[in-house]
């Protein structure tokens, strides 16, 4: 069993090995990547600078903050479960990175490719909700254990529409391999026929990655950071690094299968260095929307969060599968799920409005005492 | 208004212009005082009557005083501690003061809070700051100090205010002090 | 989704205007003449001797008691030969910094102008490892004023800007 | 049926502390939150980490001394807090106060109304769970207000500017330009919040409908403010009993109808916008120069025996000062009557039975002061 990795014929575990062990690296640097740019960025939706003084534009900013964390005593809570708590961070942080073995960076470059790439994908990305749980339970701290529940209760609620909006879009491609899905995309890339599933997956995206407006479990002002309260050091970094990892796997997964990934729209012929720039680019909007909403939208509360997944994205998300399964089996135009999907868009858009401007529950009353004019 | 009119008392029977004649109304049947203060009428009322005369004060159609502004102490040493009840209405827009007030080997007066809810947290303070006992209160515990520190009452004039500590750690001072 | 639609709209306003973040350690902002940083004591340059005489009256105004004055008789008096009006003269002055609440009562008390809030940026920057290192001497409450480093604003009760 | 399955299971309510070092409590308040689930059963709040003792202290001071204190016991609208201090003091010595110095003292109370209440829509966005943007947004208005402060009084926070009779020195000359530049940029941040929290859904479906409290009972618990207003009661001391020269300007109490969360927020909102005209209306009426205090002021201020309840609309709410004195030179007894005091009496009310992020909000829309509230 060998395969080739630049040009060398080596064993096949070894291969994948080494190339994991490049992604673990690269994903370090870029989550400190990730992390000054959302400082810098927010700072900016802000009106201020944000990290300026480590480094030029404080590049190092990450860098310094990752070596305080290293070097940060690493506290464990007296009556917290001891192997529950350490354990918690690796099975936040593994899944993450192991997700990364299916990610199509640029042509004839991953770690393995699999033909059942999407569905290892997504149940990969959901194990690490075990260690949230376990963050929150083991921390003998009764903002961990909400926060902890909140993040079970909302992953797997939000799983659901996530891993539907990708069905339907794997529905429509054909195939579950990632690689084949980007090289359907040379000439259109699916979000114009699947946009509703697109919208449903960047919401859902931004629920499992815990950001705002759906980040309850680690709410700052309602639960103190939630399941990992207690963590310090290299914990904690631990945590952060899988949030961000996390975030930029999501974001080239969107990229890769709704935006066309490495190919659209300048074809395969696109030498290596400038499909890694497209992906970036394409991952990086993606991460800018992320960040701009993060700046601007408040938290929803868990009932809100709860009912908007089951109530709204699920329902929509399943009707576009029934649409999908119903024109690919008789073998309609495609012209019609796009336009389907942008019905579904507006459907979205409108039930979402509706639901946030339902009248309230308490009856508008005249004032109790009379106003007179001033 | 000038120092000297503040400080001349008006004649008990001239209350003409204040909202005196219908609080005598209103408390027929209370022991009742005024006295002319700067801003508002301030009404006497012994201790045992002053739940039954707030409660008449608002329930009354005319005056409805509905709203507790503000309730305190007031150490007059040797006389005692006054009770005083900052009354306004928030329809008819006037203001009233009651006072009553306890002699010092016995601190009880009913809570106010069976009449204005507001009362609470105000009783709490003004119970643990002068150690007058409001008989009946819902809620008896310190508001502002800690929760066993009951038997200090820090705005009796009794209770002596802290030296300003001249050292403000071990052997620190003003460097050679009365040198 | 119109009002998230305009939310968004107005942080993306914000992301194109200009940061208003002053560089703080580095750029020190201009303090406006009244800035009251801690009490110091003023220097007379004519005759090069403290303003001050001693005379007790801030500390006796101040509200949180913490000055010490100590006077004696002025070594540089016309009687014995000197240059100086000045009959007594102060001799120890401690105020300590980490008491003082900074209300300017002291300025307002004092007869001889002896006595301004720092409004240099110098007086506003003052941590410290030990908070015995806050009470000040008069030599330290002087240092600025001999050395001529301060624009002092002495204000006057109920002054108008005629 | 409840009852029955909490038997089987043996479950038990869980109690949250929240406070004194959470990040939603803005000081030091201490709440213990019982929870079921999700659910806020009961809400038992804790007080007094901040007491100082300022009314003893103000005890043993003269008139003068007891300004910095009171500064101290509101420190997000402390002109507002000096102001009831001098005028008992003035309305027990019978000063007169000139009526330059009257309009001034208008214009900066309003003026540390909106900074006051920037600091509100700040803390309260980032309560709602926007990430630090309003914060900044808040902040940064509130950095040109406390700047002009700054150029008139010298400090940024503890003014001591106000004094028994007038006002401690004059404004600077170029007094109602920097005002106007200022208020015009108050103005943008009033719009930036407008666009950010007061259509988004999401923050309409946080707000609307929850930490509900009713006309009657506001009155009840003697709440104040724009949390009193919110739920319909016209209650403004500024209107209701004008001191200063508020009875010759014109502005609208504002009131809401639903007495929730987000009324409270709209409440304080459109107030901002009505204090930038009670400015701009002082601004035109206000004499260019003319006395700031009274012709004779004595050395040392000496009141008649007396006493006096002195109530102003400070940001949050009726700020009262009880003065009693026996004719000296300092206080008899003084009592701050905190309005938030009162209106956080109304936390457990509004509270109970709704969701821990809702208690959260709740308690941010009351605005309390904790150095206010505990004196």
């Amino acid at each position: 069993m060998t395969t080739s990795l630049w040009g060398m014929d080596i064993n096949v575990w070894a291969n994948a090995a080494i190339r994991l062990q490049i992604i673990v690296l690269v994903m370090t640097v870029v989550v400190m990547g990730l992390i000054w740019a959302e400082r810098r960025i927010l700072g900016r939706f802000q009106q201020r600078i944000g990290p300026q003084k480590t480094g030029p534009f404080g590049l190092l900013q990450s860098v310094a903050d990752a070596v305080k964390l290293v070097g940060k005593e690493d506290l464990r809570p007296k009556n917290a479960d001891p192997w529950t708590f350490e354990l918690a961070p690796f099975l936040v942080f593994i899944p993450i990175f192991m997700g990364f073995v299916v990610v199509p960076f640029i042509a004839g470059w991953n770690i393995s490719v699999l033909e059942l790439g999407l569905l290892y994908f997504v149940a990969i990305s959901s194990v690490n909700i075990v260690g949230w749980v376990m963050a929150g339970w083991g921390s003998d701290n009764r903002y961990a254990m909400i926060g902890g529940l909140r993040a079970a209760a909302q992953s797997i609620s939000y799983e659901l529409p996530l891993v539907l909006s990708l069905v339907s879009v794997a529905m429509f491609a054909g195939t579950m391999n990632l690689d084949e899905m980007v090289r359907q995309q040379a000439a259109v890339p699916y979000i114009v026929w699947q946009p509703m599933a697109f919208a449903i997956f960047f919401i859902a995206a931004l629920a499992e990655l815990n950001r705002a407006p759906f980040d309850i479990p680690v709410g700052e002002s309602e639960v103190v950071g939630g399941p990992f309260v207690e963590y310090s050091g290299i914990r904690w970094s631990m945590f952060m690094l899988a949030e961000y990892a996390g975030l930029f796997i999501m974001a080239i997964i969107g990229a890769s299968v709704f935006l066309g990934g490495y190919i659209w729209p300048f074809g395969e012929e696109l030498g290596r260095g400038w499909q890694l720039m497209l992906i970036s680019a394409k991952a990086g909007l993606i991460i800018f929307v992320v960040f701009w909403i993060r700046a601007s939208l408040p938290r929803l509360r868990i009932d809100q969060l709860m009912g908007y997944s089951w109530k709204v994205l699920l329902p929509l998300v399943l009707l576009q599968v029934l649409v999908n399964g119903l024109i690919l089996v008789n073998g309609w135009s495609e012209v019609i799920l796009g336009v389907t999907g942008l019905a579904g868009v507006v459907a979205l858009v409108t039930i979402t409005g509706r639901a946030a401007n339902r009248p309230r529950s308490i009856l508008a009353r005249p004032a109790a005492v009379k106003v007179e004019a001033a | 208004m000038t120092s000297e009119e503040a400080t001349q008392p008006v004649p008990a029977n001239d209350f003409s212009g204040t909202i005196w004649a219908e609080v005598d109304r209103a408390l027929s049947g209370i022991t009742a005082r005024p006295e002319a203060g700067v801003k508002d009428v301030i009404v006497h009322i012994p201790r045992d009557e002053v739940i039954a005369g707030l409660r008449r004060l608002k329930a009354d159609a005319a005056l409805h005083f509905d709203y507790l502004r503000c309730l305190s102490g007031i150490d007059r040493e040797a006389d005692g501690i006054e009770v005083v009840y900052h009354l306004y209405s928030t329809d008819k827009k006037h203001n009233l003061t009651v006072k009553t007030t306890l002699p010092m080997d016995d601190l009880n007066v009913a809570t106010a809070t069976t009449v204005w809810r507001g009362a609470n947290w105000l009783e709490r303070e003004t119970a643990e700051m002068f150690g007058v006992r409001f008989t009946g209160h819902p809620d008896p515990r310190t508001l502002l100090m800690p929760e066993d520190m009951t038997d200090v009452h820090p705005l009796l004039k009794s209770h002596p205010l802290a030296e300003i500590e001249v050292l403000q750690g071990e052997g620190m001072g003003y460097p050679e002090e009365g040198a | 989704m119109k009002g998230i639609a305009r939310s968004l709209m107005t942080t993306l306003s914000t992301f194109s205007r200009k940061p208003v973040t002053r560089d703080y350690p580095n750029v020190h902002k201009p303090l406006p003449e009244r800035d009251r940083a801690f009490p110091l004591l003023l220097w007379d340059q004519d005759i090069d001797e403290p303003f001050c005489t001693g005379c007790h009256a801030c500390e006796r105004a101040c509200p949180v008691e913490c000055m010490t004055v100590l006077m004696k008789d002025n070594p540089n008096h016309k009687t014995v030969g000197g240059t100086s009006t000045r009959r007594k003269i102060i001799d120890k002055f401690w105020i300590d910094y980490a008491r003082c609440m900074r209300c300017n009562i002291c300025v307002e008390v004092c007869n001889f102008d002896a006595i301004a809030m720092n409004n240099t940026w110098t007086g506003h920057e003052m941590s410290v490892h030990d908070r015995k290192d806050l009470v000040i001497d008069l030599q330290g409450l002087l240092a600025q004023s001999r050395a001529g480093a301060i624009k002092e604003w002495v204000p006057v009760l109920g002054q108008t800007n005629e | 049926m409840v009852t029955e399955r909490a038997r089987e299971f043996d479950t038990q309510d869980l109690l949250i502390n929240v406070g004194p070092q959470h990040p939603s409590t803005h000081g030091v308040f201490r709440m213990v939150l019982e929870v079921d689930g999700e659910l806020v059963k009961d809400v038992i709040p804790y007080i007094g980490y901040l007491h100082r003792g300022a009314e003893k202290l103000c005890e043993t001071m003269d008139y003068r001394q007891g300004i910095g204190f009171m500064d101290r016991t509101e420190y997000l609208a402390a002109f507002n807090a000096e102001l009831s201090y001098v005028m008992a003091v003035e309305e027990l010595a019978g000063l007169e106060v000139p009526e330059r110095a009257q309009w001034i003292r208008m214009i900066l109370c309003e003026l540390n109304r909106l900074s006051s209440h920037f600091m509100f829509l700040g803390a309260f966005g980032v309560d709602t769970g926007v990430m630090g943007t309003p914060f900044i947004y808040g902040w940064r208005e509130r950095e040109m207000l406390i700047d002009l402060f700054e150029e008139i009084s010298g400090d940024r926070m503890m003014y001591a500017y106000f004094r028994p009779g007038g006002l401690a020195w004059d404004v600077t000359r170029n007094f109602k330009e920097r005002v106007r530049e200022v208020i015009k940029s108050s103005a943008q941040g009033i719009k930036d919040f407008d666009g950010l929290f007061t259509e988004n859904e999401i923050f309409v479906a946080r707000t609307k409908g929850i930490g509900y409290i009713s006309a009657e009972d506001a009155i009840d618990y003697g709440m104040s403010g724009p949390s009193i207003r919110a739920s319909g009661v016209p209650l403004d001391v500024r209107r209701d009993e004008p001191y200063l020269k508020y009875s010759e300007v014109d502005f609208q109490v504002v009131t809401g109808q639903h007495g929730d969360v987000f009324d409270r927020y709209a409440c304080r909102l459109q107030e901002m916008r009505e204090s930038i005209k009670i400015i701009e209306q002082c601004l035109d009426k206000m004499a260019d120069t003319g006395p700031i205090m009274p012709e004779k002021m004595p050395r040392m201020l000496r009141t008649p025996p007396g006493e006096v309840y002195m109530r102003t609309e400070a940001p949050r709410g009726e700020y009262g000062i009880y003065l009693v004195s026996n004719g000296g030179n300092r206080p008899y007894r003084l009592k701050v009557r905190s309005a938030c005091l009162s209106n956080l009496q109304a936390l457990k009310q509004m509270s109970v039975g709704l969701y821990v992020a809702d208690a959260i909000l709740v308690l941010g829309s009351i605005d309390i002061v904790l150095s206010e509230v505990d004196r």
